[in-house]
């Protein structure tokens, strides 16, 4: 058993978040406490330093960090829009917050838009197409799954028409794709979710308990 | 009892989940692993590497996911050290900082690499939630992004980054990537703008995600949570923490199968008693 | 007029993004997208200000009025104002920020200590809990009640199997088994499935069902997602859609 | 340089194109049909069901800051959603991870309550900031699932890890839960354990949907349109492949170059 401090604070906030799977009590809720606290005072540091002071400040006034470079006045831009979202805090100023938010959204959109058209659709369409007909009857069983499977999946997502008829048998096969990749997804997930827990279990036997030594 | 049975409390789920797994980690025994071709494909790219080569490697992960993605991350690193590779680390979130420091004591240092010749630590850099400044900034000039290294070296003084402007000047880039900012964003911002080739370690669960990406060329190689690190380990003949793990992990598998199985069990005998 | 500016600064922003994107070497775009960027972090943790401000807020209120659990929400303030002063004490180094503590001293590593003593194991617990849910979910939702649902937990059930070692050794154990019975093995023989499968029948068929139905499958959300996406970011960029901003109709 | 990026270009062109074009004409009056979306009549229903019982509505716009566009789509739902509950007098709680969506949110329910007609019910502090930490801000929400019971959650937008530990925790507490993400890794959770859930584009669509806007009906039209020539590509560009046939498949490699 573990007789460093700080190991049982580690193992004792673990059972504790545990204990939830019970039911709500005591020992979660003061967890829970605790982790929102701990988290958006380290969070808030972190990002004091690593951005405003150091991508800002840093960067305008170089000379208060007894800095050589020429001083850049532009990232002083952050702070203002920082400003403008903090403003709404007085009465009266909730539209400048606004503005804010509005170049925040405006110029991400921007950036995002173009760059999902290239890489999400054109270039994955791209691997999209395959030959329907090859010598390999491997490959060929291969492409014509992935593409009936991608077409009919994105049938199943056009929306101006009832899916009944032809067109619905369509679409119930994209659903059975779709079903597939969802029960396929959630089988790979187990694996992912369980290696944390067991991260975890080691980390109460073995660096807690001393059971397992590894 | 079919009756009480419909109403089977799931804490005894997780209570039979909990004692099972802590046997499995108790008793392990060592299991035959096989090599998924993404795996093979990752460590090809790493091996096609020369000495002096420069790679990228983004440690893009916290601790709730380390377990998974930690071990993979290790055998890679060792693996591009041991083919001579320049290895600049650095990441985009908080909480993988940490991991960078371990990975430096667990693998750089008793391969006996020198800091700022062999690696580099650039640390954490904060590239908002999406990370794209970030990783925009390092694909046109590296230096204006990480000015020093994480012990305080300014850029130019380093060794290792002589001659190391931006993407262009990378052979490949390791992401080790949990999330967002990850993987994707590596995908949209510097592959497709900046075509360096990715190898990537991804949790299991975001993996499938990335297959699409990893034929259209754009990923060149693809270790998939725990079970991707053993795989890696297996082919460097080296077994770590992912090999160890992977006993505990096929244990829940089966008890997840299992309980899938019970509560099929349960609908259909339920489905005959309430027929009449 | 008050509600347009927003818009326009929306319309604006995004479309010196736009001639970043095309026109990357004109004058007047060049460096932008980088200043943006950046601005835009610097903007996110000033806003970060505001939330922190709110939490502490409405917590110390809760104090005050001593509502039930009011000690809850003490200790909430109290961790936030420790791990604030100790991690806030990281120093700027002349050269830029590292994690090196005041001229020596063991306060910032205080901090670091929080990170990684409360922090850490608090995140990775509740990450883990989803192990247990996912057992659970599986238990209750996987059932055979249509055939949607079949080809959802079998997909489910041999990706399982095939992502472990488990799953071949079990499969390979039920083919000596069969092989006992002349027509079973004959049978699997004749097809030369052996051939098709290697020695890893289970693996390779999950990484089948992986790489091929569920590639197309995801591809069609994955371009669905980007048809959305697109659409909604014209929207926002024309100011077609202002939802966002709490207002439809201008 | 422009040249290069040209068939991102077209196809930006070509998508503002079709939806002016379908906005135009919406305009003469026909309204388009769309089929309809899961969960979207049941979230009436379940806000509803929240009233009769004297429980609150949870909304959840995830993981994601005004910078993801799932969480803009997750706010104009959030706009309806929150204009109901304003109606049925149904109090609405939505904690966030991010300071600026929670801002944003504010706005966004306070108009609707103006909408509503109830602008004095609007409670700001409803609508509040955790932490930036993604557990920690589920680690609340849990909380508040087992404290407040709320009677209907819906999550809408960007979710990563945490789906299943809300959807499952919401779950046990009984509750109407109607959830819509394009993370395409988090589907398989919110349809395995929620009521509803949008897939993918499901997601952008409602958010048009709801808003009965015939502008942002036109647009499902113009997605429809774009998803038409995607499968059209897609045709075209397998059989062009199969015969080799020389310029479909370099127009094709040139167009679909990303």
């Amino acid at each position: 058993m573990s007789t460093q401090i700080i190991v049982w604070i580690a193992a004792l906030l673990t059972l504790c978040v545990f204990s939830f799977l019970y039911k709500d009590n005591v020992f979660y809720k003061l967890a829970e406490h605790i982790f929102v606290g701990v988290s958006s005072a380290w969070l808030f540091a972190t990002y004091l330093h690593s951005d405003i002071m150091e991508d800002m400040l840093l960067k305008a006034f170089p000379s208060a960090f007894h800095q050589t470079s020429v001083p850049d006045w532009k990232v002083l831009g952050g702070g203002i829009i920082g400003l403008l979202i903090l403003s709404r805090l007085i009465p009266g100023f909730v539209i400048l917050s606004r503005f804010g938010v509005a170049f925040i959204v405006g110029f991400q959109t921007g950036i995002q838009l173009f760059d999902t058209i290239s890489a999400n659709i054109l270039q994955q369409l791209g691997s999209t197409i395959v030959p329907l007909f090859t010598r390999k009857p491997g490959e060929m069983i291969k492409n014509w799954i992935s593409v009936v499977g991608t077409s009919s999946s994105l049938a199943y997502f056009y929306f101006s028409k009832e899916q009944k008829g032809i067109f619905g048998m369509f679409t119930r096969l994209g659903i059975w794709f779709l079903m597939i990749s969802f029960g396929a997804a959630y089988g790979s997930t187990v694996m992912t979710r369980m290696s944390i827990l067991i991260g975890r279990i080691y980390f109460l036997l073995s660096n807690w308990l001393g059971v397992v030594k590894i | 009892m079919i009756e009480k049975l419909q109403h089977f409390d799931r804490r005894w789920i997780f209570l039979t989940l909990f004692i099972v797994l802590c046997l499995a980690v108790i008793h392990p025994f060592q299991l035959p692993i096989a090599v998924e071709p993404f795996v093979q494909k990752a460590y090809n790219a790493i091996e096609a590497l020369k000495p002096g080569d420069q790679i990228l490697m983004a440690f893009d992960y916290g601790p709730s996911t380390a377990p998974e993605v930690h071990p993979a991350a290790l055998a890679m690193l060792r693996h591009a050290l041991s083919r001579g590779a320049k290895v600049d680390m650095f990441t985009l979130w908080n909480e993988g900082y940490p991991y960078i420091q371990d990975a430096i004591d667990k693998v750089c240092i008793p391969m006996g690499k020198k800091k700022n010749v062999d690696y580099v630590n650039l640390g954490f850099k904060w590239g908002g939630q999406s990370g794209a400044g970030v990783i925009e900034g390092m694909g046109s000039n590296l230096k204006a992004v990480f000015p020093v290294t994480d012990d305080g070296t300014p850029y130019d003084s380093v060794p290792a980054l002589q001659g190391v402007r931006n993407f262009h000047d990378f052979k490949l880039l390791l992401s080790v990537s949990a999330g967002t900012p990850g993987i994707d964003e590596y995908v949209r911002y510097a592959n497709a703008r900046y075509q360096i080739p990715i190898v990537s370690v991804v949790t299991r669960v975001s993996a499938p995600k990335e297959f699409p990406y990893v034929t259209g060329t754009q990923i060149v190689g693809l270790c998939a949570g725990l079970v991707g690190g053993a795989e890696y380990e297996e082919l460097m003949h080296h077994p770590g923490a992912g090999t160890a793990g992977l006993f505990a992990l096929s244990v829940a598998n089966m008890a997840v199968i299992a309980f899938i199985i019970f509560g099929n069990a349960i609908y259909f005998l339920g489905k005959g008693t309430k027929k009449p | 007029m008050r509600r347009q500016i927003p818009l326009i600064i929306v319309f604006i922003s995004g479309f010196t993004m736009m001639l970043d994107y095309f026109f990357p070497s004109l004058p007047v775009v060049h460096g932008t997208r980088e200043l943006f960027l950046n601005w835009s972090r610097v903007a996110f943790s000033f806003a970060m200000l505001l939330g922190v401000f709110t939490l502490l807020l409405s917590n110390l209120k809760k104090i005050a009025l001593q509502q039930s659990g009011w000690i809850f929400n003490a200790v909430l303030i109290l961790s936030f104002a420790v791990t604030f002063f100790f991690a806030a004490q990281y120093k700027m180094t002349p050269s830029g920020s590292t994690w090196i503590t005041i001229k020596g001293t063991q306060v910032g590593q205080t901090g670091y200590q929080i990170f990684q003593t409360v922090y850490t194991p608090l995140s990775s617990s509740i990450f883990a809990l989803v192990a247990f849910f996912i057992a659970s979910a599986a238990f209750r939702a996987f059932r055979a009640k249509n055939i949607e649902a079949v080809l959802l937990l079998s997909a489910a059930i041999v990706v399982m199997l095939g992502s472990i070692p488990f799953g071949d050794l079990l499969f390979n154990a039920f083919l000596s088994k069969i092989s006992s019975i002349p027509f079973g093995f004959s049978l699997y023989n004749a097809l030369h499935l052996s051939q098709i499968f290697g020695e890893h029948p289970v693996s390779w068929l999950s990484n089948q069902i992986q790489q091929i139905p569920m590639l197309a499958a995801q591809r069609a959300i994955n371009f669905g997602a980007a048809i959305g996406m697109v659409f909604m970011s014209i929207k926002i960029l024309t100011g077609i859609d202002r939802s966002y901003f709490g207002g439809g109709e201008s | 340089m422009f040249l290069e990026h040209l068939n991102v270009f077209i196809t930006m062109v070509l998508s503002t194109a079709t939806l002016f074009y379908f906005i135009s004409t919406s305009k003469k009056g026909t309204f388009p049909f769309i089929r309809s979306l899961p969960g979207l009549a049941a979230m009436d229903e379940a806000i509803g069901r929240a009233t009769e019982h004297g429980k609150p509505v949870l909304f959840l716009s995830g993981l994601g800051d005004v910078d993801n566009i799932q969480t803009l789509a997750a706010l104009s739902i959030l706009s309806r959603v929150s204009e109901k509950a304003a109606q049925y007098d149904t109090p609405l709680i939505m904690p966030n991870i991010s300071s600026v969506t929670m801002v944003t949110a504010q706005e966004v329910v306070k108009e609707s309550h103006l909408r509503a007609g109830r602008p004095d019910t609007y409670q700001p502090d409803n609508i509040y900031y955790v932490s930036d930490e993604q557990f920690a801000f589920v680690a609340h929400t849990n909380g508040v699932m087992e404290r407040l019971r709320p009677a209907a959650n819906i999550y809408m937008g960007a979710f990563y890890g945490e789906s299943l530990i809300l959807a499952e925790t919401g779950h046990a507490t009984g509750a109407i839960q109607i959830a819509g993400t394009a993370e395409t890794s988090q589907i398989p959770f919110f349809v395995v354990a929620c009521d509803y859930c949008l897939i993918g584009e499901e997601l952008y669509a409602a958010s048009a949907y709801l808003s009965k806007d015939p502008k942002q009906m036109a647009s499902i039209q113009g997605q429809d349109a774009l998803r038409v020539l995607m499968f059209a590509i897609i045709l075209i560009g397998c059989i062009g492949s199969t015969m080799n046939f020389e310029p479909i498949t370099h127009f094709m490699s040139w167009f679909l170059a990303g």
